[in-house]
């Protein structure tokens, strides 16, 4: 269970993606459950994920998935179309593998990129009807945020204190 | 105490590039402010344009494709140029977005959006020709394999056919592509808009609620790298299979196995002037200075060198293997095309692809926006005439002398050709208005040298 | 007739003919008969034998009808004049049937208006403009074109009858021939050529292969004497040579094996040069052979051995035709007469029994003398049937301008002609396909003309009405001058002691006629005074004589003829057999002639001749002199219809004078200068290059190579020739059929009757000559011509009919997206016109280029589409077509033979294709590859089998056989004008 | 222009596949004579080929001539005032010696060479593709007779499947 579905919590608001990463590893030694931190970011965060050990994203598993399918789509299409009417052109044999071949490619790489854009879709949870009250549109902008999903306010203690400690620029609580 | 001086000087340059990357949003959102009249009247121009191409087309299906140009055996003629033109130029976005990715070459940045929505226009563009050049389009879905109560197929050994699926298959992938490049920017056009307003109801939408979480961006980094992984063999495998079209077919001067790795490079070719033809505007326009420099005009200008000089020994080795051959057939065909009735389109082509294109050894006029748009333009007017010397002047004088004959093309061929063009602008008029035409979040991530000048710039102050 | 009236008689079951223009699926009228008529089964074609009466050779046809409507005409087999083929103009006799433009009833011209009449009306005012016109002889004058038989015979009675004189017109009359005939055997008639039994034919300016008398039955008689296929053929000696003696490489010409261009106007004197070689006196005395040199521009020794050849083998001189119809015309038919008497072919090879009725003797005097007659205005009354002087005289004749002086002037014709738009009273005739009659092409042969279907228009047959006429005139009670109910019963009547008996009549009228042997002529051989009064001498052309001028040819086209076809579309459209033009008048220049005056093929050059001028596109020929120009006929309509309109008329340069002793026209006789006038059209040009670039389409061979070449296919160098075995197998394993064909190119002589036959049977459209401009002819097969120029200056010309080749691996089938074009189990290469959306992907891969696109929708006006073939579906627009070996008649007869048993197989020889059917030489044979024993298979094994760009192995179902050229008698280099004789 | 715009629309597959299925009719169009073929072939038992003549020579099915419709006619006047008025519709047409205009209900695209023969001297029943014509007061068309209904009869039957023997 990703942080983004639970309402409520502690907004830390960071100006560099390594505050940020410090201030992840530091909630995590502190106890607090990945699953519970959500860091925001205006900019693609290859970094961050090796800074803070997060496994390597499925969608590859639906590319390999959707890439097959294709490959076989292709194969039986062709094959099947040619047999279901054996209409012989240019003294060619009735089923031609090259050909097959061309339609295999094209059909694997179509499917194959509409599944990895599924599965975007379905890990990533979008689409969304509207953003969380855990996000703010300076995190498409300018700045950092790390969302610590809180359930008392024991924990969001915690976490404001922590995240003050890891010198966030801003510490908000959400509800 | 140096402690805290180092919190300090890390606060100023985290400050430093929050202030950095604020002005990358403007500067890049600045450009979807609502339209001015040269907007306007642009586009409708291209309006007025694409309809008269559209009543043309109209005309010529009422009446039937002899209100086209076509002199047996010239059964190909304009449109199918025009076909392999707009394929052509739908090439360098995807290379130069996914290829370039895959090989991390960072003045790709700058330039991606760009030449990724000319790709997606340009193979809406040229996806029209096949239907438009069919004598019976009414009849079109006949090539699309679904089950019909004609229990008939279509032939899947017939390279128009792999046309059929290699076009649609490029245009879904790089639809997807640039659109997955799209969400964090729109997400962020999303953030600045008037909440309430249309473009905020627009954004909203399209980014599909992005936030940037970590999750996501890692989902989408993964995804972005296999799109790119797809994309790259998909992009060579497009233009090789539009060239099978000619390949595959016995008329002399087509039949040649080089014409996969020629079409390809050709494509690129025409690929890059067309980017350099949309962005020396695109630029001034837009006052991106600070984003598109110098150093990426001479990147693109060398790609452009390189594919120019691949192309000239492409059209090399098409007379030497001519000449190899032996074939009377194939020579005679190559002689035609540098002597006879289309001669002129063939030296059109030679001087606009690979005489004027020697100009970019000289850095002086790689780095000149001005003239880098010129020769963009020679060169999008010479890969025209090489699709057209290649099509037509090896139809028109095939194996049969009874049947040679010369083409030329009639006034509704003509306006559809222009109709194309409208048909692209109008696109990328209304793209550039409504989407961010440069990736908000990836420049950011590796911000552009000027920027990155002004950051440091910044630290030093405070 | 409206066409509703029309289906109310006959009836039309099906979607077939109704409906053939749409596609739409759903409720259409379905009208049965009212009363059904006998042996009529709707959707089964009923066959009638006639007479074909598109020119005065009467071949003898067999015409198609289905659901009561003429759709096609075939060569009837059993007529010996043609034995079951026909020429393109015969083919194409249904446009004539449908013509658009025909009269579609009497009519009355009220100053230029023309007013309905009904036929009653008509008939009162003819016999009243009869009464009217006075009884003294000659003040009535009924002007016929050339009949024979019966309706000649009431023609003359009826004439007599109402005290009217007869005057009998025909443009292509061959008087000099005529007279010179009666000159030396006594006997005004072209004699009985027998080419097909001689070994050697000289021709001295007779277009018998396309215009000239009888060009079906001497195209046979050619291809007999002359084609050598190596096995199967009619001399497989391959000893017949044939030279053509001639200004300009006329299409005739062009097949034979040498052409000399003598000079115009002497082309006789090598007659009787030769005739002077051979010992001959009278006139050839003057002639050696070294002045006829000089004279002729032919050298003595090709005079000699020309002269030899002649003597040494079993000999035949043809004299000239129409366009070697000069002043001295009748000279130099007595000349050749002369030359075939010297060599001993009188009674040999010229047989004056069983002669043609192809002519009339001093028609062209007598019309001269006519419009003296209309001038002076002694005549009072001028009835005009089937012939059209207004068209075909040369406009000095005045013949036009003294109609005004004629005060009643009738047409029968059964359309609105120059010449019927000039009377006040038209009567339309049926056209031959409706109407009874017959005709005698030849002593002993009677052929019958049948109607094949009802009247399309309002019209009535001339004979019925001057019947009626006749009685109106007799008044009541008063008896008519003959006393038939109706011309049936009079040609009945006339049959009586042929065909007496309704059995004897049925026979005849299935038969399509009644052949007897001929009836033996006294003739009196008077070759003494033959030459009385004759001038042997150069012929005098006027004009000026400097070097700029050039003497004019003005000779009859092949799809035109006289320029009664001129309305017929298809062969305004039809590629003329020397520059592959149409629609249009134009002039043949020399090449060099071209560069001198420095214009290129289509600019338009004004042509003056000291009797007129016209303007006409220039077509540069290298089968011409260089001192030479030349004109076709036929062109440059000012009435006649739609399709009519093209082009100029040459006659407007001719002279009005007579040639002095025959009494014919003179259509070569002046001198012509061409002045550029800058403008430029379209050559209309069927073909693109005229030359094969070394590309081996239209291969040839050597006698001596050809007599001694081992049996089988050659092929070209590269890999396994393409034996018949092989090509063979490339059709199902199971399917009994492999169709193929043998095409021999020896036997082909251009003469285009397969392109009418194919375009007749399989609805191809005519697309007109803007669209031809573009190259958008539809001909499914076309005949591609190429000349040959040799070192020594020769030119010679290839012809090879190209159609699809049904390749064993069809470039054009793979490339296809959606299964339009594969190869069917037969090893037919099918083209599914439904299925096609027009890619035209298949056409570019199609190495022969013998797929046709069809740019519109292509309709033919009304009623022209009551010829519409109803098992031939019609194409839309943006489909693709092409030859389908005729794929309705295959699998006709397959169903016929499947009738009896289920397994049988269709026997060699049992249903042929369109082109085949009519090709009067044979060059195409048809049939099963899989068959050894089969026509086609024995021809394609034969030695001189080849396969057109065999390198591509494309495996083409079509083997060609090469033309046979270097004759083994004809090795001595004869000098013709090839490219540049100086002038 | 519109046309065209038009028929792109209806080149949609979808419409496509419905329009060649949609072709057997509810009911078939009225005919100029309300003939009623259950009355002529179920009571009173006549051939099919009595009137449609030449079903088994001919590609055409054969429309009975009047004069055929009158051989009996002229005598049976119709046992009921409906029968008698329609009747006395055909004598009308017959005595004014005017056709009658039929309405075709069965009918193939002109691109497809149908011919009877065959399938009559194959005994293909009548019934198979014209529907029991025999219990129909109003003939209408039972089957879709498109190109796959064809077909599949031609493979079960081993009959040829090859294009040219409709399409040429």
């Amino acid at each position: 269970m990703s942080a983004e579905l639970m309402e409520g919590g502690v907004r830390g608001v960071f100006l560099t993606l390594d505050d940020v990463a410090a201030a992840v590893n530091t909630l995590e030694n502190e106890g607090v459950a990945a699953d519970d931190i959500t860091v925001y970011s205006p900019i693609p965060t290859p970094h961050l994920e090796d800074a803070i050990d997060r496994p390597v994203s499925p969608v590859r598993l639906m590319t390999l998935i959707g890439g097959l399918m294709g490959t076989l789509t292709g194969l039986t299409l062709t094959l099947w179309t040619f047999f279901a009417w054996g209409l012989q052109v240019g003294g060619k044999s009735i089923a031609s593998l090259p050909v097959t071949v061309i339609i295999m490619f094209e059909l694997t790489v179509l499917l194959g990129g509409l599944f990895t854009l599924a599965g975007v879709f379905i890990f990533s949870r979008i689409p969304a009807m509207s953003t969380k009250p855990g996000y703010h549109p300076r995190f498409s902008n300018d700045l950092f945020g790390v969302f610590v999903h809180t359930d008392d306010d024991s924990a969001a203690q915690r976490a404001r204190s922590i995240l003050d400690r890891v010198g966030a620029e801003a510490i908000e609580s959400v509800a | 105490m140096s402690e805290s001086t180092s919190t300090v000087n890390r606060r100023a340059s985290g400050l430093a590039q929050a202030t950095v990357f604020r002005r990358v949003n403007d500067d890049v959102l600045a450009t979807l402010q609502r339209p001015g009249v040269g907007w306007a009247a642009l586009m409708a121009v291209v309006l007025t344009v694409l309809g008269i191409a559209i009543a043309a087309w109209m005309y010529q299906i009422k009446t039937g494709l002899g209100v086209a140009g076509y002199v047996p055996p010239v059964m190909w003629g304009v449109y199918i140029t025009d076909f392999v033109f707009w394929v052509g130029i739908a090439h360098s976005g995807t290379l130069i977005s996914a290829i370039l990715f895959l090989f991390r070459a960072q003045f790709r940045t700058a330039v991606y959006r760009v030449s990724e929505t000319m790709t997606v226009f340009a193979v809406m563009t040229a996806g029209l020709f096949p239907l438009i050049h069919l004598g019976r389009v009414w009849y079109f879905y006949y090539l699309i394999p679904y089950p019909n109560e004609r229990l008939l197929w279509p032939n899947f050994r017939s390279p128009l056919l792999w046309d059929f699926f290699a076009i649609s298959t490029y245009f879904t992938i790089s639809s997807l592509f640039l659109y997955l490049g799209l969400i964090p920017d729109i997400a962020a056009a999303r953030d600045r808009a008037q909440p309430k307003s249309f473009r905020h109801r627009l954004y909203s939408v399209l980014s599909l609620g992005w936030q940037g979480t970590d999750s996501q961006w890692r989902h989408y980094n993964r995804a972005y790298l296999f799109m790119a992984g797809l994309a790259t063999p998909l992009v060579l495998s497009v233009h090789s299979v539009v060239s099978w079209d000619f390949a595959m077919a016995i008329v002399p001067g087509w039949h040649s196995t080089i014409f996969a790795p020629y079409f390809v490079a050709g494509a690129i070719f025409s690929g890059v002037a067309m980017v350099i033809t949309l962005v020396v505007p695109l630029r001034k326009a837009f006052h991106l200075e600070d984003y598109i420099e110098e150093y990426h005009l001479n990147n693109l200008a060398k790609l452009l060198l390189l594919t120019s000089l691949i192309v000239f020994y492409a059209y090399l080795v098409e007379f030497f293997i001519a000449w190899y051959s032996g074939s009377e057939f194939e020579k005679a065909i190559f002689w035609d095309r540098l002597t006879g009735r289309y001669a002129w389109a063939c030296w059109i082509m030679y001087i606009c692809n690979c005489i004027i294109p020697m100009s970019l050894w000289s850095k002086r006029i790689r780095t000149s926006w001005f003239w880098m748009f010129v020769v963009s333009i020679f060169v999008n007017i010479g890969m025209w005439f090489e699709r057209f010397s290649i099509i037509i002047q090896s139809l028109a004088r095939e194996f049969m002398p009874y049947q040679w004959d010369y083409y030329t093309a009639s006034w509704v061929e003509w306006s559809i050709t222009a109709g194309s063009f409208a048909w692209f602008f109008m696109w990328f008029l209304l793209f550039v208005k409504f989407l961010p035409s440069m990736a908000i979040a990836e420049l950011k991530e590796l911000l552009p040298p000027k920027l990155r000048r002004q950051q440091e710039e910044l630290e030093v102050a405070s | 007739m409206e066409r509703r009236e029309f289906l109310k008689l006959v009836g039309v079951t099906g979607a077939g003919t109704m409906t053939a223009c749409d596609q739409k699926v759903g409720p259409q009228a379905l009208i049965p008969y009212l009363v059904p008529p006998e042996n009529v089964t709707p959707g089964i074609p009923t066959w009638y034998a006639s007479t074909c009466r598109e020119c005065p050779a009467g071949c003898g046809v067999h015409v198609k009808t289905r659901d009561g409507r003429v759709i096609k005409l075939e060569g009837n087999p059993d007529n010996p004049v043609n034995q079951g083929k026909l020429c393109a103009r015969g083919q194409m006799a249904t446009q004539r049937l449908y013509d658009p433009d025909r009269l579609r009833g009497p009519r009355r011209i009220d100053n230029g208006e023309q007013v309905e009449v009904d036929w009653g009306a008509g008939i009162e005012q003819l016999a009243e403009g009869l009464r009217g016109a006075g009884i003294e002889p000659g003040s009535v004058v009924l002007l016929t074109g050339l009949e024979t038989g019966t309706r000649d015979r009431f023609y003359d009675e009826w004439a007599a009858a109402v005290g009217a004189a007869r005057v009998v017109y025909e443009p292509f009359a061959h008087e000099a021939v005529l007279e010179a005939n009666r000159r030396v055997f006594g006997r005004a008639a072209v004699p009985d050529y027998d080419i097909a039994g001689a070994d050697f034919v000289i021709s001295f300016g007779a277009d018998f292969l396309g215009t000239w008398v009888s060009p079906v039955r001497y195209g046979r008689a050619w291809s007999e004497m002359h084609a050598f296929r190596g096995v199967e053929s009619v001399r497989p000696d391959g000893e017949g040579v044939f030279v053509a003696v001639e200004p300009r490489l006329s299409m005739t010409a062009s097949n034979a094996d040498e052409w000399v261009a003598a000079r115009p106007g002497t082309e006789h004197l090598v007659a009787l040069a030769m005739a002077n070689v051979l010992g001959a006196g009278g006139p050839a005395a003057g002639w050696p052979p070294a002045r006829a040199a000089e004279t002729t521009g032919v050298d003595a020794e090709t005079i000699e051995h020309l002269a030899e050849l002649f003597e040494s083998k079993r000999s035949l001189a043809l004299p000239g035709g129409i366009g070697a119809a000069h002043r001295g015309a009748t000279a130099a038919a007595v000349a050749v007469n002369l030359l075939n008497q010297a060599g001993g072919a009188v009674g040999d090879t010229v047989r004056v029994n069983g002669a043609l009725t192809g002519g009339v003797p001093g028609a062209y005097r007598s019309m001269i003398e006519l419009t003296e007659r209309m001038r002076s205005g002694q005549v009072k009354a001028l009835l005009v049937a089937h012939t059209n002087p207004v068209f075909s005289l040369p406009p000095g004749v005045g013949f036009e301008d003294a109609l005004d002086e004629v005060p009643f002037r009738v047409s029968f014709s059964s359309v609105l002609d120059e010449t019927a738009s000039r009377c006040q009273l038209l009567l339309p005739d049926h056209t031959p396909l409706e109407s009874w009659g017959d005709w005698v092409p030849e002593d002993g042969v009677m052929s019958l003309i049948q109607p094949a279907m009802r009247p399309v228009f309002n019209t009535r047959p001339t004979p019925d009405v001057m019947l009626d006429v006749g009685r109106v005139m007799a008044g009541d009670g008063g008896t008519p001058a003959i006393e038939a109910e109706s011309w049936y019963d009079y040609l009945r009547s006339a049959w009586s002691d042929v065909a007496g008996s309704e059995r004897a009549w049925a026979e005849a009228l299935k038969a399509g006629g009644v052949w007897q042997a001929a009836t033996t002529v006294p003739t009196t051989p008077a070759p003494a005074a033959a030459d009385d009064g004759l001038d042997f001498g150069p012929v005098p052309f006027d004009g000026p004589e400097d070097d700029g001028a050039f003497d004019l040819i003005v000779q009859p086209q092949l799809a035109m003829y006289d320029g009664r076809s001129a309305n017929s579309p298809t062969l305004q459209e039809l590629a003329d057999p020397v520059t592959t033009s149409c629609w249009q008048t134009w002039i043949e220049v020399h090449p060099d002639v071209a560069t001198d005056l420095g214009v290129k093929d289509g600019d338009v050059v004004t042509v003056t001749s000291p009797h007129g001028s016209i303007t006409a596109p220039v077509i540069s020929y290298a089968g011409i002199r260089a001192d030479t120009v030349s004109m076709p006929l036929g062109r440059g309509h000012t009435a006649m219809g739609r399709f009519a309109k093209g082009g100029v008329n040459p006659v407007e340069l001719l002279p009005a004078d007579v040639e002095p002793n025959g009494g014919g026209p003179i259509y070569q006789g002046v001198r012509v200068t061409l002045t550029p006038t800058g403008a430029w059209v379209p050559p209309l040009k069927h073909q693109g290059s005229d030359i094969q670039h070394d590309r081996e389409i239209a291969q040839a061979i050597s006698m001596t190579e050809a007599l001694h070449a081992e049996p089988g296919h050659h092929g070209n160098g590269h890999g396994e020739p393409l034996t018949v075995e092989r090509v063979a197998e490339d059709s199902g394993a199971e399917s009994p059929y492999r169709w193929g064909m043998a095409i021999s190119l020896d036997a082909c002589t251009g003469c285009n009757a397969c392109v009418a036959a194919c375009a007749a049977e399989n609805n191809i459209p005519f697309v007109g000559p803007e669209r031809v401009a573009k190259s958008r002819q539809m001909s499914w097969i076309r005949i591609e011509r190429f000349l040959e120029h040799e070192e020594n200056g020769h030119v010679k010309t290839r012809h090879i009919p190209m159609m699809c080749q049904h390749c064993g691996a069809a470039p054009c089938e793979p490339v296809c997206p959606v299964y339009a074009a594969y190869h069917n189990d037969e090893g037919l290469n099918v083209q599914v016109y439904n299925r096609c959306v027009g890619t035209r992907y298949c056409s570019n891969n199609c190495p022969y280029k013998v797929r046709y696109f069809n740019y519109f929708t292509y309709e033919w006006p009304e009623p022209m589409d009551w010829a519409i073939n109803p098992d031939v579906t019609l194409r839309q627009k943006g489909v693709m077509e092409k030859c389908t070996y005729c794929v309705q008649r295959i699998n006709a007869a397959k169903n016929t033979v499947r009738d009896e048993d289920l397994e049988a197989v269709v026997p060699d020889g049992f249903f042929q294709t369109a082109c085949q059917q009519t090709c009067p030489t044979d060059a195409i044979v048809f049939g099963n590859l899989k068959d050894p024993d089969s026509h086609v298979s024995k021809l394609s094994r034969g030695p001189l089998t080849y396969s057109v760009l065999e390198e591509l192995n494309t495996r083409p179902a079509n083997f060609y056989l090469k033309k046979v050229i270097d004759r083994t008698s004809s090795d001595v280099a004869l000098k013709t004008a090839g490219s540049g004789v100086e002038v | 222009m519109q046309a065209a715009a038009i028929r792109i629309l209806l080149a949609l597959p979808v419409l496509a596949v419905l329009s060649a299925c949609g072709r057997a009719q509810a009911e078939g169009p009225t005919q100029p004579i309300e003939f009623m073929h259950n009355v002529h072939v179920t009571d009173n038992e006549m051939e099919c080929a009595y009137c449609h003549f030449s079903v088994d020579r001919s590609e055409e099915a054969g429309i009975p001539s009047t004069e055929t419709c009158m051989g009996c006619h002229r005598f049976i006047r119709g046992s009921t005032p409906e029968y008698q008025e329609q009747i006395q519709l055909l004598q009308g047409f017959w005595t004014d010696s005017l056709p009658i205009p039929w309405v075709r209900v069965h009918s193939v695209p002109e691109f497809v060479q149908f011919s009877h023969k065959p399938h009559t001297r194959a005994e293909v029943e009548c019934v198979e593709c014209h529907g029991e014509v025999e219990t129909m007061e109003q003939v209408r068309q039972v089957e879709s007779l498109s190109m796959g209904w064809c077909l599949e009869c031609h493979r079960d039957e081993e009959a040829s499947d090859d294009c040219a023997v409709c399409h040429y």
